[in-house]
């Protein structure tokens, strides 16, 4: 196969099946959990679940200041991944243009740049994370082969995606199959790893919302 | 698999649900929940992080109840649940949890990790797991009625002692009354003053009141431990009293897990709505406060703060109330760094204080409440929770620190106008 | 560049710097010329390797100017060799048969060597000329016959 | 055609007999050497290499293709000593362009190759028909048969135009007449593919000097193209690639940006994954090249590029038709996730009808 037909069918058969991958595999893990459902709470309310639920889905993405100072590393360099993957995969005009041709929704990007800075931020906070998982006595008891294989797999686009753009190394063909196939596997990954948080943080935190939010507290 | 395990296995597969399901799913072992568990900060034990303390619930849950997990299982690949990993967990989910919740504010993706311990402690349980210390709290409440073994005629002991030493009247099975008062059993053996506290300011306040002699006791180990059968026969017990009393509203006392027994996992436990209110005392009082009924003579000088007892803050809803009351009384009020629905547990919650095994590692996170009381630098320390109570004099005693404690209740009583 | 005026050029400017290689390859036209002043040392750069937007090439020109120099050769088509402004900077442009542009160079020299008289072509010259006034002989010499037999 | 006399001369003889001067040879040598991308130091090299390299023999075959390669190297508008080298010195057939026809031609090929086995280049244009030998025929000679006799006393081949090297237009999908490339017939010449449809003159004419000049084969890249013309990419040499860093791109043919000279990149240009030399040696003698034109670069120089998705959809865009497929995806999917929920309720369901009332007996095991 050269590198043009790679190109072709990472384009073509590889994103389809990647994309069926992914839409089936969410719908399939939604339906998992939610499907189990949870006993109606008996005791006499104090609060709403719904929007206590509601508002720790924001809520909870501003860390509490306590555990900031604690955990000041992981909630700076999670920051810094997550706003650069959000940036990169959603404000970069050719990966728009993707998605408008897929959804019909489009939306303006930011200059280049800007988006290749955050890449490399992303890389270097990506990096930095995984020195840290080493480093750190908990992280490293909590750590699995799998969560390095998240790792890997979660950093992989942003690189091959820099370097395609820079066009370092390999030819250009070749430089955008590698790219997108990093992210075809990203994609067939996410519903069946603990990426699944993409989607189900919504759950969880609503969830957590809502138990405490019904005890009259705002979690 | 033996009997016990299977059974125990089985009570895990039952505690499993759409929010226990999101929230395994959605972990990404960034491990801040370490960071907010003192039994970790003070301990820097790894295996003391939050989340991996609910591991034999994940596995379960990854087997069970996921289509990747299932597959696995097929394969014979899936991690099981079995009596070394519960051996090796027994001390993890009991000794080094108090349930606290802190963990479950901070989860960046929302875990109530708290909640999957609490299940966690399901399989536990059930398959024979439990430690010794809470077995034999349990053993006691559902045998004899009370987890320290106090029986009625201690109760009606102490009334007698109370009404001849101040004259007043503690209202034991009135039918009608509006208020049937719950009281745990430190609080009738250690701190007898609560009673008393109780009858003067529902005195002064003109309120009906009663205390059941057939259901007096407000803790509920079941609750601790873990066995939910247990615990809904506690609650029954509660349940039955009330309905017989016919009284408007239970008042959980000073004491915090027995508040979530009662409050918010009562009903769940027995499978229906109660025809009764329950409230805690601290909410009953901020209402006889906002109504009026309240009145103190004095206020006093010295510099206090509140240790918010978990179960009542965080996990029951019962922030602000002990704060305006405590304005009634106190001029110089301090809060400590992570008051109200963060704030620190003292170390002995859950079931932790009823089991002899983690005396060591409850004086250890102790610390770490020294710490915060050693940056406010209090003159008394108040609370209202007498198991906090006695494991924060424990600890100031262990540390050689000498600060008083008070009960919130009991201090607004030495405080009432004479009028 | 006289094709230049067929291609669509949109709204383009020639001070526009579209691709930032005006400058850097002045300045390398710089130290090319220092290297000739000091070291006698000489540069050609090739204009069509380097990517130019429409426009900056004139620019580029536009910059060098026109000096005193200017030579026009015919050799398969046509070539231009012009002195710039800065003496010792040449640019040299070749043409095809259609006069269209087929290559042009920058030198930096005293002297391009395509317009110095090659030593083949000096040599071939020579012996061409020297048939030549062989021929002129011969016709000399036919014709004075011609005219003794007259 | 050349004629025999030239055979044992060296090439400046033959220029100089030509009347070609050695200042028109020095300029012939400097802008192929610019077309080539090599450094304008080598120029007296590359002169001293021609002036003494011996008369090259070229045998030019054409299989199925549309002439457009050819057009495309006699509309070179070339300098008069490229012609001299390649059309006049060196070939020996060309069907289309030779003067003479039908067992003349055939018998001029068969000279050639017997005079100079071992030692002439072969070009090819067009692909070849594998299906059915009688798709492609010259002289009744199928296509098949004619290049294998013909590369067999090849010094190297060169393939010429998409079609001869990838397969091109005819390979495209469904492909009726099973058309190959010439490397997926030949696997023991070296083979220098010089892609494009059609592909740019003087790259043929830039590989013969450098045959001659070198006495080698040019440098190629893994695709068998000579890296001095496909080492870069159009986009690596665009002159619009300082709008596409900036992320400024043309939205439609006639907006704003199209008309400022904005990147096309997002009307389906292929300039960052087409390697060729359009950008720099620009197409009808150095006027412009497509993308100066206002138009997407299609990659006419890449493998499969008739089958590589529309022209004018940005190469990020998948180039398949995924919108369906999600449905039934989805649609599937649900059902499965409706299955998996009622079987994780069903593990629930008699995990509670397992339950045993836990007593205290249990507890202490």
């Amino acid at each position: 196969m050269n590198e043009i037909a790679l190109l072709e069918w990472v384009r073509g058969t590889g994103f389809q099946i990647a994309t069926v991958v992914l839409v089936a595999g969410v719908i399939i893990r939604i339906f998992e959990i939610l499907m189990l459902g949870r006993k109606k709470n008996l005791a006499e309310a104090k609060g709403s679940e719904f929007s206590s639920g509601m508002r720790t889905i924001v809520s909870r993405s501003v860390p509490e200041s306590d555990s900031f100072k604690r955990s000041a590393f992981t909630i700076v360099a999670g920051y810094i991944f997550h706003i650069g993957l959000f940036v990169t995969i959603f404000l970069f005009a050719p990966h728009i243009l993707l998605i408008s041709e897929l959804t019909g929704l489009g939306w303006p990007a930011l200059p280049t740049p800007i988006v290749d800075a955050v890449a490399v931020l992303s890389i270097i906070a990506l990096l930095a994370i995984l020195v840290h998982r080493f480093n750190n006595k908990i992280l490293r008891y909590l750590t699995t082969p799998g969560d390095l294989f998240i790792w890997f797999v979660t950093i992989a686009p942003l690189i091959t995606g820099y370097i395609a753009f820079h066009r370092i190394g390999m030819s250009g063909p070749m430089l955008l199959a590698v790219h997108i196939l990093s992210v075809e596997l990203l994609m067939v990954v996410l519903p069946f790893s603990k990426l699944t948080h993409v989607f189900t943080i919504f759950m969880a935190r609503w969830y957590n919302g809502a138990i405490s939010g019904y005890r009259g507290v705002q979690s | 698999m033996s009997a016990s395990l299977e059974k125990g296995v089985n009570a895990l597969k039952q505690q499993v649900d759409s929010s226990v399901a999101a929230f395994f799913s959605s972990c990404v072992h960034c491990g801040m929940c370490a960071d907010t568990c003192l039994f970790q900060t003070e301990t820097g034990n790894p295996a003391s992080t939050p989340i991996a303390k609910a591991e034999p619930l994940r596995r379960v849950w990854k087997s069970e109840y996921t289509l990747l997990g299932r597959i696995g299982k097929m394969f014979g690949l899936s991690k099981k649940v079995d009596e070394k990993l519960l051996t090796e967990w027994e001390t993890m989910v009991y000794d080094n949890c108090t349930l606290c919740g802190r963990c479950s504010m901070v989860c960046p993706v929302g875990n109530d990790i708290a909640l999957m311990i609490r299940k966690t402690r399901e399989g536990m349980a059930a398959a024979g797991h439990a430690p010794e210390g809470l077995i034999g709290a349990t053993n006691r409440s559902i045998k004899i009625g009370s987890p320290m073994g106090v029986k009625l005629p201690a109760l009606l002991a102490q009334i007698r002692h109370l009404e001849e030493d101040t004259g007043l009247k503690v209202p034991v099975d009135v039918e009608g009354a509006e208020y049937m008062l719950l009281l745990s059993s430190m609080e009738i053996m250690n701190f007898p003053e609560f009673m008393e506290a109780i009858a003067r300011i529902f005195d002064k306040a003109g309120a009906t009141w009663t205390i059941s002699s057939e259901a007096f006791e407000a803790t509920n180990s079941g609750i601790q431990i873990g066995v939910s059968d247990l615990a809904a026969e506690l609650v029954q017990r509660v349940v039955d009293a009330a309905e017989k009393l016919k009284v408007k509203t239970v008042i959980s006392p000073e004491c915090g897990h027995a508040y979530m027994a009662i409050r918010w996992d009562g009903p769940n436990l027995v499978g229906k709505a109660f025809s009764f209110k329950v409230r805690h005392i601290l909410e009953v009082l901020d209402t006889f406060r906002e109504e009026g009924r309240l009145k103190l003579k004095d206020k006093i000088s010295e510099k206090v703060t509140y240790h918010d007892p978990c179960q009542i803050s965080r996990r029951g809803g019962v922030i602000d109330q002990p704060r305006r009351l405590i304005d009634l009384f106190a001029d110089d009020f301090v809060e400590m760094p992570d008051a109200g629905k963060m704030n620190w547990c003292c170390g002995a919650g859950g079931g932790v204080s009823s089991n002899e095994r983690a005396d060591e590692v409850r004086l250890q996170v102790f610390k770490r409440k020294k710490a915060q009381l050693e940056e406010v630098q209090p003159d008394a320390i108040i609370s209202a929770c007498s198991n906090c109570r006695i494991h924060i004099e424990d600890g100031l005693e262990e540390y050689g620190m000498d600060i008083p404690l008070m009960s919130l209740t009991e201090t607004l009583a030495e405080h009432l106008a004479d009028d | 560049m006289d094709q230049t005026d067929s291609v669509i050029h949109f709204n383009i400017q020639a001070s526009d710097q579209l691709t930032w290689n005006v400058e850097p390859l002045l300045h390398e036209v710089k130290h090319a010329l220092e290297r000739l002043a000091t070291e006698d040392e000489t540069s050609v750069i090739d204009l069509r390797s380097i990517p130019l937007a429409p426009g900056e090439e004139d620019r580029i020109l536009e910059i060098l100017g026109l000096g005193e120099v200017v030579a026009r050769l015919n050799v398969l088509g046509s070539s231009d060799v012009v002195e710039t402004e800065y003496s010792g900077v040449w640019v040299v442009t070749h043409y095809n048969e259609n006069e269209e542009t087929i290559g042009r160079f920058i030198e930096v020299t005293r002297m391009p060597e395509i317009l110095r008289s090659q030593a083949e072509d000096v040599a071939e010259a020579s012996e061409r000329l020297a048939l030549r006034l062989e021929d002129e002989q011969q016709e000399k010499q036919t014709s004075n016959k011609l005219a003794v037999e007259k | 055609m050349a004629s025999h006399s030239d055979k044992e001369k060296t090439l400046g003889d033959v220029l100089r007999s030509h009347g070609v001067s050695r200042r028109s040879f020095m300029k012939y040598c400097a802008t192929t050497a610019s077309m080539m991308a090599m450094s304008p130091a080598m120029i007296p090299m590359i002169a001293e290499a021609l002036e003494n390299a011996k008369k090259p023999s070229v045998i030019w075959l054409s299989f199925q293709e549309c002439t457009g390669c050819t057009e495309s190297l006699t509309r070179a508008g070339a300098s008069t000593v490229e012609n001299l080298i390649f059309d006049s010195i060196s070939l020996d057939y060309h069907h289309t362009l030779q003067a003479a026809s039908g067992h003349r031609a055939e018998e001029a090929k068969e000279e050639a190759m017997h005079e100079n086995h071992g030692k002439y280049l072969l070009v090819v244009d067009g692909s070849i028909p594998m299906d059915n030998p009688g798709y492609s025929t010259i002289a009744g000679i199928s296509n098949y048969d004619m290049l294998m006799e013909a590369a067999e006393g090849a010094a190297a081949i060169i393939a010429v135009g998409t079609c001869a090297t990838y397969g091109g237009l005819p390979k495209a999908s469904p492909n009726p007449t099973g058309a190959v490339s010439v490397s997926d017939l030949i696997k023991d010449k070296p083979i220098i593919n010089v892609p494009g449809c059609p592909p740019i003159p003087v790259v043929i004419t830039g590989v013969l000097t450098h045959f001659l000049t070198f006495g080698a084969l040019p440098e190629l890249d893994d695709l068998g193209r000579p890296k001095a013309f496909y080492g870069q990419s159009i986009h690596d040499r665009c002159y619009r690639r300082p709008f596409y860093d900036k992320g400024l791109f043309a939205e439609t043919f006639d907006d704003e940006g199209a008309k400022a000279g904005w990147c096309l990149y997002k009307l389906g240009c292929r300039g960052p994954t087409t390697y060729n030399a359009c950008a720099t040696t620009k197409w009808n003698n150095g006027t412009s090249f497509p993308i100066e034109s206002g138009h997407p670069c299609l990659g006419c120089s890449e493998p499969e590029f008739w089958d590589g998705g529309g022209f004018y959809k940005a190469l990020s865009i998948p180039t398949a038709d995924v919108g369906e497929t999600v449905l039934y995806t989805a649609a599937g999917a649900a059902a499965a996730g409706v299955a998996l929920g009622a079987l994780n309720r069903a593990t629930k369901g008699s995990a509670n009808k397992a339950h045993e009332k836990v007593t205290l007996e249990d507890l202490e095991k």
